[in-house]
């Protein structure tokens, strides 16, 4: 049932009893059933590309989906209010034509298309519009959304995201209710979300946030079929019940191995954005997690497009074909190194300094990573509105001299006299255990980086310590104790809205955000700055655009330079292949456009020897 | 009547040249016409040269001085990042020589595969002499004792087989890594993670590899001990009034014990692999440490890019593995005293 | 003191068969040893021959605890062994010891005759350190061995020399009665004699008792004083040693004595051999009756049904057959 | 004799010098399968252990008829018949359903008796029995020598049978081969060598048995000394070191095999007349107390 | 025998209840529990309560445990924790048929190679086959199955093209009865990599056992007897040695069995196959914990089972051995 792409198309008509999976009125039944396995002989194949989803998608459900695989299946199957530019991340229209806010951005109304449908996928079949009891065809409407929103806020969904909901007026106290208490139905009811009409839907927040219309594109929001959800339960998103309103329908998904996509002929944009849309009709998509299979898949003509691994860009950059299939895409996340602030010897601020200035962040993506990224001295990625990345007044000394800032030689300078200062002359004395949970790509990093350390210090210990994904995270949580945790932990962290906020003040405010430096207003050395540091990142929230640009670079100043609680690393690159016969769109890592992407079929068909 | 003197006399002598040998010389002088047996086992004694000398850190250990390459031409953790990557024989601009290449943080591979040799090694000591201490006594006691204890020890095994092992090393890992950071340990556990620390963190990993291993060897010793036990000479013991614990700790153990050690040495070369299994999934040692499993999976991607950073430890692992097993098959040859001859 | 040193009564040997899911069920028993009585008069030494296994080396083990015996009792000097336990059964052990069937099976080759015969010292306690080597030494020389070979293991002996470092370790304790379980069997022609005379010197020497167990007849009849046979479990014939050569009353005595090969190629010639068919019947079922009936050459109807008594048919000699009674 | 049959594992053990001579051919110089053709066939040996000599995971069936399909080309039945005839012949009971069992359902003398039923299988020219009686009692011992010495007459076989029984061989030998340390010390036939036995290690080995038919003597006669180690061979008469009789020319020369009397063959220096010896050790044992 | 079989499954029962007791305690004490993060970020305590609510982790222990046990008699493994839309049972019933395929697969590879092998080396013990049959397979032992994987597919499917990269040709939609695949050349093409992969180690093992057992039992005296009876080599050896010496092979072959067809992490990894092998480890990383359970359950029945069917076999090897 999978991978035939590369075999010829057999003349002889095969017949092969098949086990499926059907659904028989709504019901899974395996049936033993006479399949033809030649291509039907009604026209010609779908134009397929292939790609690798890398892992199987934990979930298909937009209210618990928590990462990128999901993440992608899901903004090609549903539709959110707004969706992100591909180029420049702002909010774009989707569901939503048009939206606007009062003035102090606490209620944001969106006006919604009438003409987008809910579908159903017979697997192997056809894709029918859904009817309701009259049978008009049933469309996604402003209920939908206001049914979806509730739904993450629920408790009872278990949704991992709701918490970013939490600037919904009632989300918060709506989802940490007891299900069963007497009063939960009136928090349902009042979370600030609400129809208006059949397409308009009007949110009220808490606090006034001009990022909204970036929060309203992520899945948490989107709205989904309340009839099938309530009939079905954690189930529905299995292929055969599930109901959709994305470009693409899910034909076929084998837990493990493969995820399928078609083209939703019903979607509107096919019509409205016929001069953007590209040609694809099917995705194949496997689940290979392994890199270097991934790549030997795409240099078997397996995949069309697939990620490289950066153990073998030496090779594929002086490949002479694959060098020119090579793109290299900014992604919106920042890796990054924590220091714990409470804690000896990185306690005090000017290790905290030295050790950041220390790190050669150029070498480290020249030499070691060699995938283009990008070295970093903010917190918040370039791609996000209020990123002060790159701009020399913040944290120059993070910045090769190329990109206006001191270049390495000067930073480990000034690095070891801070050193010096704070009683550790060429580091003697100075104990420091770097933590990072286990991972090749971590490991190389932290070994660079404790090479590093130990040349501009010699005397220093630096230690290196691995540890599981989740007792990694349990230990360098905000309230873990102290002794058990690092002076320095490695984190990397990725934009759930391209927004500083969704940075600074979420990943860092003392009392907000997850605060794992534990930062506090006591801290004898920086106290004053911590204070101001959370209450610039507060202000921002409700300033206006071009004030939040300013603040969020103070922020970033304090953070990253002045309190010094974290040193950010790099900024995150995709280092990708495509074949020259795939034309496709390069969105962040779970956003794909696919409904843009071209294939020549003919082309890759000739360098296939077909 | 003097000829006759002398020459009963030189009978006599070369007869007891011969004698006073105990079974273990006698299967030792066999070992040491096995060529192959013999190339095997100096090559494990240059091993374990290696991993002493790597470095003057057996020296420094009690003086708490600064440790430096010995054998090695330069430490695990030097890195270059002006030459990344870098295949064999490559030279610096100033003189210094990567015989075998370097790695991708520009390291000397020579030098890393040396000093993984204290890893592996260990890893292949420890697990083994855990194993064996537990698994020895375990399946003697098993054997020894009653059908229904037997039994009873047996289903236990059963049950230690189902064991969930990974998150029990996960745990090990776990707790000792907390007790290690709380620095609050003393005396001999303060002694276990010093060497811990200086293992990498491998040390307890790999008791607690040893200690689910020995399920293998405790059905071994079982099996020796049942047909031992039927021996008449522990019969004899029991007839003079020894007593069980002496029965099985002077009369049994040392007669299973020549099989067992055989089997041991055959399944060492398991413990290098699942040591390079568990840094696969990321379970193994701390970086920068090095140990061959680890520098095998740090690098299994560049396999086609940079071919000597996956070879250089395979090779040594290959070796080893090689040298264990024609060791362990010239040891269990040696024993076998229908294989002597002249 | 009386004159019995041992007393055996009705000892019965049974090894369970059982079957059974989880719970064990008992369902039958290799009855190896069943109901056999006799005594050994202090200094005696008292052949048991009979088949391979028919229970000799079962009787021996049996009388020194080292089985459990399933019934009966075994007095010896007075004590019931059998009721004794763990600790005082161990102490007692000092009096009584064995020679054993094999003697490259019976020395663990792991440890030095020094050690071996050493073990029985050191374990009651007797010896330690320098007075346990010079016993040992002195042990060895007794034995007929070089004093030196206490550093060496038994690998490096002849099986005749052996042997000896049994028996030597059997008379570390000073015991008073020694189980020699075919002490020789095992041994090539041209050493048996030796061993043979030495359990004679010593006999002579510390007045030990005996009970000498072998299938061999001639030197069964060589060394003993007073010879049973036994058949499956039963002592079929207990007699003193000349009775039961001159006259044996058990057509199984008779024919074990006729089968007995003698060097002599005229002799063999005219010699007439009882030769018994059929097979020995299995110990787990054995045959009611006389559990001799189905090979005995002289089989009546009565032996099939009822099994003939041990008794007394003149002068000591002791027989169960119908035919005698 | 596992050399004339080339079972020696070769290495370690090599046969390094000699012929072989059976039925005009040197077993020593013909190739693998020739010989393997004879083994078996032409020349069949019984092993002195029948407790680890029969494969304990085969059926006594296979382990007869294999022969039997083998050498004679029989098919499966006619091999399983004939092999419960053999079995018939050499006194197992209920052949029939016993055939199909396995070795360890057999008792030993049982046992024994397959492994002789398998080495008549093909009607060999040559049985070659070694110590096949040893683990066995007299009892059945006897019930074996009457069969084998039945065969003997019937199918016209000639039978090697070694063992260091002297009484045994005294009813059973027309000739008999007295080893020592590897070589033959003396070589007579069977009246001769019991009535004048020549070799001091022949008459030590005839003294040193308690008999059945004679008084109880007071000690029996053994020989002192242990046999050599084939290893530390000494120059001279290996017997040397335990001989009563020996001389100074026994230490330095290792004596000829020479005959005495017709077809007896001595290897001394000394050949004491064991006849005389035996007739007085005789007549004092006789006569000793009682 | 039947009693005996009987008797072993039954002591099984409290030894299965001791594993499940053992890995749900264990994997409970891991730090960190399945709803405590959402990738890298700490989820809020109200959040965290939710999902415990919604899942029932905020009942006491026991009490877990005995709802575990209760659904378990009723053949239900609860939900996946990660994976939302799938129970455990789902999961089993999709990968285990596949891990089975390449474990039988390997495991008979490993057995057509290995055994043959190990025969060649002990009758030419110490000679130069034995060094070459010993050093290939202590080769096979000693290159691990990552390195070993990726370069058979450098090899044969990028470079050659033979074969097909990666994946198992069939999923589980195509199986008979959720069980037996269709013999299709896809399914046949897909396995070569993986099977050599995995069988190579296995075989090698496999050899050296073989070898090891074949030069003790050779040197049996029935193996002489069945010499001096003027079998051929080949019958003495095929006949009369293997079986015996197949027995402490066997013995392996029962962890072995239940260790390889319940998936084996890294090749199904590297080959993307959907076997359940990555479960053992992604779940005890993700904190699945019915999918810990039902894993290591399903591991335990299979080892169990195969330990008992490897006393069945010494049985039918070795007539001595009796159960009763
Ligand atoms: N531990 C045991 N368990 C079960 N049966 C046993 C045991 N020991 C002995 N037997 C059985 O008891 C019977 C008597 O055995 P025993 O060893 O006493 O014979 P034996 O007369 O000494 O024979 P041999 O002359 O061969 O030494 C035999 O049938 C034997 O199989
Ligand atoms: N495979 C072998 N390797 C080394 N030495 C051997 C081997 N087989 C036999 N010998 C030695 O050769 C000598 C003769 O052995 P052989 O088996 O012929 O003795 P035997 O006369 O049959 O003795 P027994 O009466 O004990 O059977 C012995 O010293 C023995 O140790
Ligand atoms: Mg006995
Ligand atoms: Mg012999």
């Amino acid at each position: 049932a999978c991978g035939g792409q590369t075999s010829e198309t057999s003349e002889v008509v095969k017949e092969v009893t098949k086990v499926v999976t059907q659904v028989v009125e709504g019901e899974t039944v395996e049936k033993v059933v006479v399949v033809t396995a030649t291509p039907e002989p009604s026209g010609p194949e779908p134009v397929t590309v292939n790609i690798n989803w890398g892992t199987e998608p934990p979930t298909a459900d937009p209210a618990l989906s928590t990462d990128t695989t999901s993440h992608a299946v899901i903004e090609e199957i549903f539709l959110g209010l707004t969706d992100l530019d591909p180029e420049t991340a702002e909010a774009i229209p989707e569901l939503a034509l048009e939206w606007n806010a009062n003035e102090d951005n606490t209620v944001w109304t969106f006006k919604m298309r009438d003409n987008a449908v809910w579908v159903r996928h017979v697997p192997g079949g056809e894709t029918e519009v859904v009817t309701d009891d009259e049978g008009n065809p049933r469309k996604v409407t402003a209920h939908d959304v206001v049914y979806g929103v509730k739904r993450t806020c629920d408790p009872r969904t278990g949704s991992d995201y709701s918490y970013i909901l939490y600037i919904i007026k009632g989300c918060e106290e709506l989802n940490t209710a007891d299900p069963d208490a007497e009063n939960f139905q009136e928090l349902y009811d009042a979370v600030g979300v609400r129809a208006v009409d059949d397409f308009t839907v009007e949110f009220e927040l808490n606090y006034g946030a001009g990022f909204f219309p970036q929060i309203a594109s992520m899945p948490v929001t989107f709205p989904v079929p309340q009839w099938v959800i309530e009939e079905k339960g954690d189930r529905w998103v299995e292929p055969g019940f599930i109901v959709t309103n994305g470009p693409y329908v899910i034909d076929e998904w084998v837990h493990g191995d493969h995820l399928d996509l078609v083209r939703n002929p019903h979607w509107y944009g096919w019509e409205e954005f016929a001069d953007k849309a590209g040609n694809i009709e099917r995705l194949h998509g496997v689940m290979i997690e392994e890199a270097s299979t991934e790549f030997a898949l795409y240099e078997s003509n397996e995949l069309d497009t697939a990620g490289v691994p950066l153990e073998q860009m030496d090779r594929v950059k002086t490949d002479p074909v694959l060098s020119k299939e090579l793109v290299n895409n900014p992604v919106n996340c920042t890796y990054y190194y924590g220091f714990i602030t409470k804690k000896a010897p990185t306690d005090d601020v000017r290790v905290r300094r030295a050790l950041s200035m220390a790190i050669d962040r150029k070498t480290l993506v020249e030499a070691v990573l060699k995938g283009g990224q990008i070295p970093a001295n903010a917190f918040t990625n370039p791609l996000n509105y209020g990123s002060p990345a790159g701009d020399p007044e913040v944290a120059p000394w993070a910045l090769p001299e190329d990109m206006g800032g001191w270049g390495y030689a000067k930073a480990v300078e000034e690095a070891k006299k801070l050193l010096e200062e704070a009683g550790y002359p060429d580091g003697s004395g100075l104990d420091i255990l770097l933590m990072h949970n286990v991972s090749e790509g971590h490991a190389k990093i932290a070994q660079a980086i404790q090479a590093m350390w130990q040349q501009a210090f010699p005397q220093a210990t630096v230690t290196i310590e691995t540890q599981e994904w989740r007792v990694y995270l349990k230990t360098i949580e905000k309230d873990s104790p102290l002794e058990d945790k690092p002076n320095v932990y490695r984190l990397d962290w990725c934009a759930d809205y391209p927004h500083a906020n969704n940075w600074v003040h979420e990943v860092f405010h003392p009392e907000e955000g997850s605060n794992r430096p534990m930062m506090s207003y006591d801290d004898p050395q920086v106290g004053d700055l911590v204070r101001e540091f959370a209450e610039t990142t507060k202000a921002a929230q409700t300033a206006s655009p071009e004030e939040q640009l300013a603040l969020y670079k103070r922020a970033e100043q304090l953070l990253v330079d002045e309190i010094a609680a974290m040193a950010p690393i790099y900024y995150y690159t995709r280092v990708a292949v495509a074949k020259p016969w795939l034309d496709r769109v390069w969105g962040e890592p779970g956003r794909m456009y696919l409904w843009m992407w071209k294939l020549d079929v003919d082309a890759r068909n000739a360098a296939m020897g077909k | 009547m003097t000829v006759q003197a002398t020459t009963q006399k030189d009978w006599m002598a070369e007869a007891a040249k011969r004698r006073g040998r105990s079974p273990l010389q006698d299967a030792f002088r066999q070992l040491l016409k096995n060529r192959v047996a013999v190339i095997s086992g100096i090559f494990i004694f240059i091993l374990v040269f290696i991993a002493l000398f790597v470095d003057n850190a057996l020296f420094t250990f009690f003086t708490d001085g600064e440790t430096k390459p010995l054998l090695a031409p330069y430490h695990y953790g030097t890195a270059n990042f002006l030459y990344t990557d870098k295949p064999p024989l490559t030279r610096t601009e100033d003189g210094q020589l990567f015989l075998l290449g370097t790695d991708y943080l520009g390291r000397d591979l020579l030098s890393r595969v040396l000093y993984g040799t204290r890893i592996s090694l260990t890893v292949a000591i420890v697990a083994s002499f855990v194993s064996l201490g537990i698994g020895l006594v375990y399946g003697l006691i098993s054997g020894y004792s009653s059908s229904r204890v037997d039994n009873l020890m047996m289903r236990i095994v059963d049950f230690l087989y189902g064991f969930p092992f990974l998150i029990f090393v996960i745990l090990m890992q776990v707790f000792f890594k907390a007790q290690a950071r709380r620095g609050d340990a003393a005396g001999i556990w303060q002694f276990f993670l010093d060497i811990d620390k200086a293992m990498g963190g491998m040390f307890f990993i790999f008791i607690a590899i040893g200690a689910i291993n020995w399920l293998g060897m405790a059905r071994i010793a079982r099996g020796q001990t049942l047909a031992y036990k039927k021996k008449e000479f522990v019969e004899a013991a029991r007839a003079i009034g020894a007593t069980d614990r002496r029965i099985i700790f002077k009369h049994l153990l040392p007669n299973i014990l020549g099989p067992c050690i055989v089997a041991e040495t055959l399944a060492i070369p398991g413990y290098i692999s699942l040591e390079a299994f568990l840094s696969f999934i990321g379970l193994g040692v701390n970086p920068p440490t090095p140990s061959w499993g680890l520098m095998i999976s740090e690098t299994y991607q560049a396999l086609r890019t940079a071919p000597w950073e996956v070879m250089v430890p395979g090779i040594a692992l290959t070796l080893t593995t090689l040298a264990f097993n024609m060791l362990g098959d010239g040891i269990r040859d040696a024993f076998d005293p229908r294989l002597r001859g002249e | 003191m009386s004159d019995v040193l041992l007393d055996v009564q009705g000892l019965k040997m049974y090894f369970p068969i059982t079957e059974g899911i989880v719970i064990q069920r008992h369902v039958g028993d290799v009855k190896a040893v069943d109901n056999i009585s006799f005594t050994v008069r202090r200094g005696e030494t008292l052949g048991l021959v009979g088949e391979s296994g028919c229970g000799k080396s079962t009787t021996g083990r049996a009388i020194l605890q080292l089985y459990r015996p399933t019934a009966g009792h075994v007095y010896f000097d007075g004590v019931d062994l059998t009721e004794l336990k763990g600790e005082e059964l161990r102490r007692m052990r000092r009096r009584m010891q064995m020679i054993f069937q094999d003697p490259y099976a019976s020395l663990n080759p792991r440890m030095t005759v020094g050690d071996i015969v050493g073990e029985p010292l050191e374990v009651h306690g007797i010896a330690k350190g320098k007075a346990k080597l010079d016993r040992v030494a002195e042990l060895l020389e007794v034995v007929g061995l070089n004093p030196y070979f206490v550093t060496r293991y038994p690998h490096e002996f002849s099986g005749g020399q052996r042997q000896r470092i049994g028996i030597a370790r059997a008379l570390a304790v000073n015991p008073d009665f020694i189980v020699c379980d075919e002490p020789i069997s095992a041994l090539d022609v041209s050493i048996q004699a030796q061993v043979i005379n030495l359990l004679e010197d010593l006999q002579a020497q510390f007045g030990l008792t005996y009970l000498f167990i072998a299938h061999d007849l001639s030197v069964v009849r060589h060394i003993s004083d007073r010879v049973a046979v036994m058949y499956l479990g039963k002592i079929v014939e207990l007699a003193d040693r000349n009775e039961l050569y001159e006259n044996p009353l058990h057509p199984y005595t008779q024919a074990l004595l006729s089968a007995v090969p003698i060097p002599d190629p005229e002799i063999e010639a005219k010699r007439k051999r009882i030769i018994l068919t059929g097979d020995v019947p299995s110990p787990v079922n054995p045959p009611n009756g006389c559990r001799f009936h189905t090979r005995c050459p002289v089989v009546i109807d009565i032996c099939k049904e009822v099994e003939p008594e041990f008794k007394d048919a003149g002068g000591g000699h002791y027989v169960a057959c119908h035919l005698v009674h | 004799m596992l050399s004339i049959m080339r079972l020696i594992p070769q290495p370690p053990g090599e046969i390094t010098n000699g012929e072989v001579w059976f039925e005009g051919r040197d077993l020593l110089k013909i190739d693998k399968e020739e010989m393997r053709e004879v083994r078996g066939n032409r020349i069949a040996m019984i092993f002195q252990d029948p407790m680890t000599s029969l494969n304990p995971v085969l059926t006594i069936e296979r382990q007869i008829t294999e022969v039997l399909e083998l050498h004679l080309g029989m098919n499966h039945k006619q091999a399983r018949e004939r092999a419960i005839e053999l079995l018939k012949m050499v006194g197992i009971p209920a052949a029939e359903e016993r055939i199909d069992n396995y070795p360890h359902q057999f008792s030993g003398g049982m046992r024994q008796r397959v492994m002789i039923a398998m080495g008549l299988a093909c009607h060999p020219r040559l049985l070659i029995a070694d110590e096949p009686t040893t683990a066995l009692d007299v009892t059945i011992q006897a019930q074996i020598v009457e069969l084998v010495k039945r065969l003997r007459e019937e199918i016209g076989m000639s039978v090697v049978w070694i063992t260091h029984d002297l009484a045994l061989l005294a009813g059973l030998a027309d000739r008999i081969i007295v080893m020592y340390a590897g070589q033959i010390v003396e070589s007579s036939p069977v009246y001769e060598l019991y009535k004048n036995p020549r070799h001091p290690y022949t008459i030590g080995l005839l003294q040193s048995i308690p008999r059945l038919d004679e008084k109880q003597r007071e000690r029996l006669q053994a020989i002192d000394g242990l046999p050599p180690d084939l290893i530390d061979y000494p120059t001279g008469c290996p017997f040397a070191p335990r001989c009563r009789f020996v001389v100074d020319k026994c230490w330095e020369v290792d004596p000829p095999l020479e005959e005495v009397s017709k077809e007896h063959y001595v290897a001394c220096w000394v050949k004491p007349e064991g006849g005389e010896i035996m007739r007085q050790w005789h007549a004092s044992n006789t006569e000793g107390s009682r | 025998m039947t009693k005996y079989i009987i008797r072993r499954l039954l002591w099984n029962i409290p030894v299965l209840f001791l594993i499940a007791g053992t890995t749900f305690g264990l994997s409970r004490a891991l730090p960190g529990g399945p709803f405590d993060f959402a990738g890298d970020r700490s989820l809020p305590e109200s959040v965290r309560e939710n999902l415990k609510r919604k899942y029932n982790l905020d009942a006491p222990i026991y009490e877990q445990f005995a709802d575990y046990m209760l659904d378990l008699m009723r053949g239900d493994l609860g939900p996946s924790f990660r994976y939302r839309n799938l129970t455990v049972n789902d999961i089993l019933k999709q990968t285990f048929p596949i891990s089975f395929q390449l474990g039988i697969l390997s495991l008979a590879l490993g057995l057509w190679i290995g055994i043959p092998a190990g025969i060649i080396a002990a009758l030419n013990h110490n000679g130069w086959l034995d060094y070459l049959s010993s050093f290939v397979a202590i080769l096979g032992v000693s290159i691990p199955n990552i390195v070993l994987g990726p370069f058979l597919i450098w090899i044969f499917a990028v470079k050659l093209g033979w074969f097909p990269a990666a994946q198992w040709g069939v999923d589980y939609t195509d199986l008979y009865f959720g069980f037996i695949p269709p013999m299709t050349s896809d399914f046949w093409s897909h396995a070569v990599l993986p099977t050599v992969t995995l069988g190579t180690g296995l075989s090698a093992s496999i050899a050296r056992l073989t070898r090891a057992s074949l030069l003790q039992v050779i040197r049996e005296d029935y193996i002489r007897t069945a010499r001096a009876k003027g079998l051929p080599e080949r019958t003495v050896i095929a006949v009369h040695a293997l079986k015996n010496s197949l027995i402490p092979v066997v013995t392996i072959l029962g962890p072995l069995f239940a260790g390889v067809v319940t998936g084996t992490f890294v090749v199904e990894q590297i080959f993307g196959i959907p076997g359940l092998g990555r479960h053992f480890v992604q779940s005890v990383t993700n904190r699945d914990y019915p999918v810990v359970m039902g894993t290591a359950l399903l591991y335990s029945v299979l080892l169990v089972l195969a330990n008992l069917f490897v006393d069945i076999a010494y049985a039918w090897l070795d007539p001595r051995i009796r159960y009763d």
